[in-house]
C-alpha cells in the first residue's frame, strides 16, 4: 500500500512531514480541523502545525487555552457533527488532565453506540526523552494500547510520519499519534531510514510492521526513537557478530504480530526494546502474543529492555543510565544469542 | 418551532413521569441489571426545553438523562429497549441506560461527571465553523458544576463566544453530599460573570418559568453573544439512583418535597385555577399516558437481547 | 507476617472489613484522613467508610465536591505535611479525570524529590463489573501498574482486604486500593476464602501472593473477584481433572514472581485469568515475567484470559461474553493441559 | 516577620534576577540539559511576597517557580545545583529545574499547568487541620487559570473556608497564546466573586502595590475568611522557555516593555527619586549581586553529577 514514488523525494525532518500531511489532509478534506495549545499562530511548540493557520484559516486550526479537557472533549461533539478532529496534547505526559476524554469517551463511544457512532478523532501528542524530567519525557504508549477502542502509531522516520499520519486522519477509528521529541527536534539530514518523504499524499497503513534491518539470529521489536538506536547496533554487528532482523512496529495497536512472529519463528530469539516503562505494556505484550502464538518451546531467549519502572530523571548522568540506548541494545543481544 | 401549550407541556411531563415508572420496573426483575438514574420530580425542566430547540442543536446530558432524550425527540421505544438491554435499542444493547447516542438528533450522554459539557463545545464549535446557526445544551447537576471541566469549557465559550446553554439542574444533592456544603456561592448561575455569560436562576418545578427562561438562554446563544447558564432549582424525589437507601436525607424533608412540591401536580393545579382543564379530562390525560408507556414496556419486554457472538464488535470501526 | 488468630474471627464482608481497617488505622494514627464523594455522611456508596466519620469527625473523614482532581491533588500537599491521606476515587474508571494527580505527582515526587519527600497515599477505588457497562465497569490495575512509583492492590476477600488495607495505610509508599464491586456487594456468608477476619488490627504485606489452591499440572494466576471462579474451577476438578493450582496476587505491584515461579517451574504450565483488559497488562506481565526468569524452555503452555481488548458492553448478554467466568476457565485448563 | 524595605527588595530584586541570568548560562553549555524557564520581568511579584509568609505557609509553584523558591528562603545554591543537575541539588539531581521540592518550608513545584493549586489546596486543609493558622500559596500564570483545577480548588476553598491564595502572574501570554484570546474576561480577578473569594488585580510591575496587596490576601486567607485570588499583572521578558525563538510576538511590543517596562528599573527609579540611594550605591548594590551569583554558579559547577548508578533509587521511599 505505501507508495513510493522516486519523483519528488526530499529530505524534510519529521515535524515538516507531519505539518505537510496534515496540510494534505486539510486540503483534501474540509472536515479536518486541528485544535491544541499553540498549534496555530506558533505552529505547534515543535513545528508540526507549522504553517496550517495561515493557509486553512484560525477557525480549523485553533489555538485554544490550556484547557486539555474542554478541547480533547470537543472532539467528540465535533465528531458527532461529521468533523475529524485532529487534537494536539503538547506532550503525551499531560493526558493525565483529560485521559477521560480519551479513553471513556472517545475510545468507547463507537462501541457504546452499538457503533453507529463513529470517532474519527487524531490525538496528536509528543513522547519520549529530552532532558526534561520525570513529568515530560514520557512515552505512554503502554497506557494508551491497555485502553480497548484506541489506536496507537509511534512513527520512526520522516517517511513514516507523513504517511501514518495520513492513516490516521483518514482512520474512522480514534488514533493516538505519538510523536518523538528527539525525532521531531532532529535535523533532516541524519536520519539514516525512512529520510526520503515523497511530495505527494501517501498512506502507510496502520498496524504494518516494518522490517528495516534483515536478520537470521535475533528478532529485535521496537519503534519509535529507539529504531535508529536498534538500526545503528544492527548494523555494527552486521558480519562480525549475531544477525539481527530488526522491526519497526510503526503502530502499537494493531500490533502486527504476523510480522513478528514470522521473524522470531525464524531467529528463535526475541529482543524487545522499548523507550516506554518495561512493566505491565508494550514489551510484556509482544512476548506473550509471540509465546502464545508460537508455544513457548519455539523460543530459545526472550529479553526485553526499556524504561525498568522509574520515573525519568533530571540530570543526564541519571537519564542515560535509564533509557535503553546502544549499550544496552549490545549487552542484550550478547545476552540473547549467549 | 411552535412552542407548546401549558397543557401540551403537562402531557409530557405526565409521559416523562411515566416513562421513569415503567425502567424502575426493570430494576428488581433485574432487566435493568446495572445502576437507574431516576429524573422523577424533574420533569418541569426537561418540559420546559420543548419548542426552543432545532433538530441540528445539540444535546448532551448526564447519568440522569432520560427527560432530555425525550425532550430532545429521541424515540422512546428506541430509549426503553436500550435501557432494557435489548438488541433493539437505541445503541444495540451494547451502551445502557447511562450511555444514549442518537447521531441524527446530536443528542449523547455519559456516565462520567462533567463529560458532558465539552462534548457540547464541541457541538458549539461546530455551528460556529458550520455557521449553522445551532446551539448546543449541555446539561450538568449541581454536583457536577464543580468539576473542573465546567470552568474550563464556559471560559472557552466565554472567550470565543460559542452558542452553549450550560443547563444546571439543581436538585440539591449530588449522591449524599447536599449542594450548600459543597459549593462556594449560595446560587450557581451567580458564577455566569466570570464567564461573560449569561446567567439565570429559575424555579425548575415551574414549567412555565422554565420555558421562558429557557428560551431566553437559547435566544442568547444563538444570537452570537457566548454561552449561557440557566440553573434550574429542584428536588431529587428517589435515591440517587433506584435502590439507593437514602439514609442521608431527611426522611420529613424528603416527603414533605414530594407531597408540596411535585412539578406535576403544580402545574396540574395551575391548569384546574385557569380552567383550562377539568379533573377529569387530566385524570383521563394521565391515564392515556400510563396505558401508551405500559404498552410500550410490555412491547419492548419481547425483544430480543443482544446475541452474545456480537460481544466484540464496534471496538473499532473499521472492524479491525 | 500474616497474624492469624483463631479468637474474636468473624465473617464479616468486603466493606465491612475496609471500614475496620480504616478505623483502626486512624485510631492509631491521628495523620490518617481521608478525603472523597460520600465518603462522610454516607460511609462511601458500597458502604468502606461507614462508621468513620461519626467516630472521628467530619474533618478527618471529609465528604468532597465533586472535584477529583482537586481533591486527589490534596493528598500531595497533605503527605508534605505529615498526614497520611486515604483518598476515594468512586469507580476506577473516574481516574480519567485526576490520572495527573495519581502518577505524575504522588507516583513520581518521592523520586523527583530525590527521596526527600513521600507520598503515604492511599488512593482507595472500586473497579469490576456488576452491570454498569463501559464507563463503571473496569478494573484498570494494569494502566496504574505501567506506571512508576505506584504499588497497587486488588484483594479476593474479606481476610485480605482488612489486612492489606492496613499495609497500604502504613505504607510509606502510594498504593492504589482497587476493590472489586462485585465482592463490595457480596455478602460475608457467601464467602468461601478468606471469609474469617480476626477482629484486631492485622497486617497482610504487600507483594506476597497467596497459593489458595495447591496443585500440581498447571499454575493458575489470578486476583480479586477472578480468585473465587478459579477456586471454584480447581476445586471442581480436584480427583477429576487436571490438579490446579491457583495463585491469588493480591497485589499487582510489587508482583510476585517469586511465588508464581516457583509454581510454574514444578507445572509447566501457565494460565493467567485477569478481568482487566488482556492487552499491555498484567496478563502480559505475568507470562513475560516468568519466560524472563525461567526461560521459555521451561514452559510447556501458556494461555491468558481477560476482558479481550473490548469495553464492557450494558446487556448482560454480552457482558457475559466479555467476562472471563467459570467456563471459560474450564475451557482454558482444558487447552493449556491438552 | 518585619516587612522589609524597598531597598531590601530591591536587592531582593537584583538577586533574583541575578540568579536567573546565572541559571541561562548552563543552557547553551547543556549544563541544563532539558527546558529552563525563566522568570526575568517578574521579580517584582516574588520579591513583594517577602515578609508575609511564614515558615510553616506553603508555596506550591510552576514551572517558572525559581523567584517563589527565593522568595519562600529555600536555599539558593541546592536550587541552583537542582537546576545545574548535580548531585548536591536540592533533590539529588533527580527532580531538576522543573520539580523543587524543600518538605520543611513547605515549598514544591509541579511542571504540569493547573496542578500547583490541588497541592496548595491539600496544605491549606492541613492548616486548618492541625489549626496552625499557617496559608497556602497557590501559584499559577494567566493560561493556567483556565484549566479545571483552577475552579476545583477555589470551589472547595470558598466552600470550606480554606487559607488559600491564589497568586496569579498575569504575564500576558501563555507560550504563543494571548490572554486576551484565551479568556471570558478582561482580568482574572473578576472571577473572585465566583468562589466567594477575595479578589485583586494589581500593578506586578511594582513591588510596593504587590507587597501590599500580597500581605492583604494573605491577611484575608490567615484570618478565616476563605481564598483569596490575587492578580499581579507582567510580561515575559523572555521567550518561554530559554530557546524558544518567540517569533510569535511583535518585537517591538517587547522591546518597548524591556526598555520602558522593567520592574528592576522602575524600583531603581523610585529609589532615586525618594533619595533612598545614590546611583553609587545602587550599582554597587547590582554588582554585588551579580558577584555573589557568579560565584555560588563557578561553586555549583564544580560539583558532581548523580552517579548513574544510583538512578533507580528512590522510586519506592520503602526501597522496594
Ligand atoms: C468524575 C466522576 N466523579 C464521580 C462520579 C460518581 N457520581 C455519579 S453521579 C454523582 C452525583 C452527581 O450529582 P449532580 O451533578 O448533582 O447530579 P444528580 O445526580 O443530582 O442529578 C456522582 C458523584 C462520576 N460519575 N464521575
Ligand atoms: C496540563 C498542561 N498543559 C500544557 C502544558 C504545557 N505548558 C507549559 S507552560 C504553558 C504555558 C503556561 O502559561 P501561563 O500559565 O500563563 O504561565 P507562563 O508560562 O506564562 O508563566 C504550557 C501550555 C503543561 N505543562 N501542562
Ligand atoms: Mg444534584
Ligand atoms: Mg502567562
Amino acid at each position: 500500500m505505501t507508495v513510493e514514488t522516486s519523483a519528488a523525494v526530499r529530505n524534510i525532518n519529521v515535524s515538516q512531514a507531519i505539518a505537510e500531511s496534515l496540510r494534505l489532509e486539510m486540503a483534501r478534506d474540509e472536515k479536518v480541523v486541528v485544535l491544541g495549545e499553540d498549534v496555530g499562530l506558533q505552529g505547534g511548540v515543535f513545528g508540526s502545525t507549522r504553517g496550517l493557520q495561515r493557509e486553512f484559516g484560525a477557525m480549523r486550526v485553533r489555538d485554544t487555552p490550556i484547557a486539555e479537557m474542554a478541547f480533547t472533549g470537543m472532539a467528540v461533539g465535533l465528531a458527532i457533527e461529521g468533523y475529524r478532529p485532529v487534537v494536539e496534547i503538547m506532550f503525551v505526559d499531560f493526558i493525565g488532565v483529560c485521559l477521560e476524554q480519551v479513553f471513556n469517551a472517545i475510545g468507547k463511544i463507537p462501541y457504546m453506540s452499538g457503533g453507529r457512532v463513529e470517532m474519527p478523532v487524531v490525538i496528536k501528542t509528543a513522547g519520549g526523552c529530552i532532558g526534561s524530567a520525570a513529568q515530560h519525557s514520557q512515552c505512554l504508549w503502554g497506557t494508551f494500547a491497555h485502553l480497548p477502542g484506541l489506536k496507537v502509531v509511534a512513527p520512526s522516520s520522516p517517511h513514516d510520519s507523513k504517511g501514518l499520519m495520513a492513516a490516521a486522519v483518514e482512520s474512522d477509528d480514534p488514533v493516538v499519534f505519538i510523536e518523538h521529541k528527539g525525532l521531531l527536534l532532529q535535523k533532516a539530514a541524519t536520519f539514516e531510514h525512512g529520510a526520503d518523504v515523497p511530495k505527494e499524499r501517501y498512506v502507510v497503513p496502520l498496524g504494518q510492521a516494518n522490517v528495516v534491518h534483515a536478520g537470521s539470529d535475533v528478532t529485535l521489536v521496537t519503534l519509535s526513537a529507539s529504531v535508529s538506536d536498534a538500526l545503528a547496533v544492527a548494523q555494527e554487528l552486521d558480519g562480525t557478530g549475531p544477525s539481527v532482523e530488526v522491526i519497526d512496529l510503526r503502530t502499537v495497536v494493531p500490533l502486527d504480530l504476523d510480522t513478528i512472529c514470522a521473524s522470531v519463528a525464524r531467529t528463535g530469539r526475541l529482543l524487545v526494546v522499548d523507550e516506554d516503562y518495561v512493566g505491565f505494556g508494550l514489551s510484556g505484550e509482544v512476548i506473550s502474543g509471540v509465546v502464545e502464538r508460537l508455544g513457548p518451546q519455539a523460543l530459545r531467549a526472550v529479553k526485553r529492555i526499556g524504561v525498568a519502572d522509574t520515573p525519568i530523571p533530571a540530570a543526564k548522568s541519571l537519564e542515560e543510565a535509564v533509557l535503553p540506548g546502544r549499550d544496552a541494545i549490545r549487552r542484550a543481544i550478547d545476552e540473547v544469542t549467549r | 418551532m411552535s412552542t407548546p401549550t401549558l397543557l401540551e407541556r403537562y402531557r409530557a411531563m405526565l409521559e416523562m413521569r411515566s416513562f421513569e415508572e415503567a425502567c424502575q420496573q426493570g430494576v428488581p426483575t433485574r432487566e435493568v441489571h446495572g445502576e437507574l438514574h431516576s429524573a422523577i420530580g424533574q420533569e418541569a425542566i426537561a418540559a420546559g426545553m420543548l419548542g426552543s430547540l432545532r433538530e441540528d442543536d445539540a444535546v448532551v446530558s448526564t447519568h440522569r438523562n432520560h427527560l432530555h432524550a425525550l425532550a430532545k425527540g429521541v424515540d422512546p421505544r428506541a430509549m426503553m429497549a436500550e435501557i432494557f438491554e435489548k438488541s433493539t435499542g437505541l445503541c444495540g444493547g451494547f451502551g445502557g441506560h447511562m450511555h444514549l447516542f442518537d447521531k441524527r438528533l446530536r443528542f449523547s450522554t455519559t456516565g462520567i461527571v462533567g463529560a458532558s459539557l465539552p462534548v457540547a463545545l464541541g457541538h458549539a464549535y461546530a455551528a460556529v465553523l458550520g455557521g449553522t446557526g445551532a446551539v448546543a445544551v449541555g446539561v450538568t447537576g449541581d454536583g457536577g458544576a464543580n468539576i473542573g471541566s465546567f470552568h474550563e469549557c464556559l471560559n472557552i465559550a466565554g472567550a470565543w463566544k460559542l452558542p452553549l446553554v450550560v443547563l444546571i439542574e439543581n436538585n440539591e444533592w449530588a449522591i449524599s453530599v447536599p449542594f450548600s456544603e459543597s459549593t462556594a456561592t449560595p446560587t450557581l448561575a451567580e458564577r455566569a460573570p466570570a464567564y461573560g455569560a449569561w446567567g439565570k436562576r429559575v424555579d425548575g418545578l415551574d414549567v412555565e418559568a422554565v420555558t421562558e427562561a429557557f428560551a431566553e438562554a437559547v435566544a442568547h446563544a444563538r444570537a452570537g453573544h457566548g454561552p449561557a447558564i440557566l440553573e434550574a432549582t429542584c428536588y431529587r424525589f428517589r435515591g440517587h439512583y433506584e435502590g439507593d437507601l437514602d439514609l442521608y436525607r431527611k426522611a420529613d424533608e424528603k416527603a414533605q418535597r414530594l407531597a408540596e412540591r411535585d412539578p406535576l401536580a403544580l402545574t396540574r393545579q395551575t391548569l384546574l385555577d385557569r380552567g383550562v382543564a377539568g379533573e377529569a379530562e387530566l385524570d383521563a390525560m394521565a391515564a392515556a399516558a400510563s396505558a401508551r408507556t405500559a404498552e410500550l414496556l410490555e412491547s419492548v419486554r419481547r425483544d430480543p437481547s443482544p446475541a452474545p457472538a456480537t460481544a466484540h464488535d464496534h471496538v473499532f470501526v473499521s472492524g479491525r
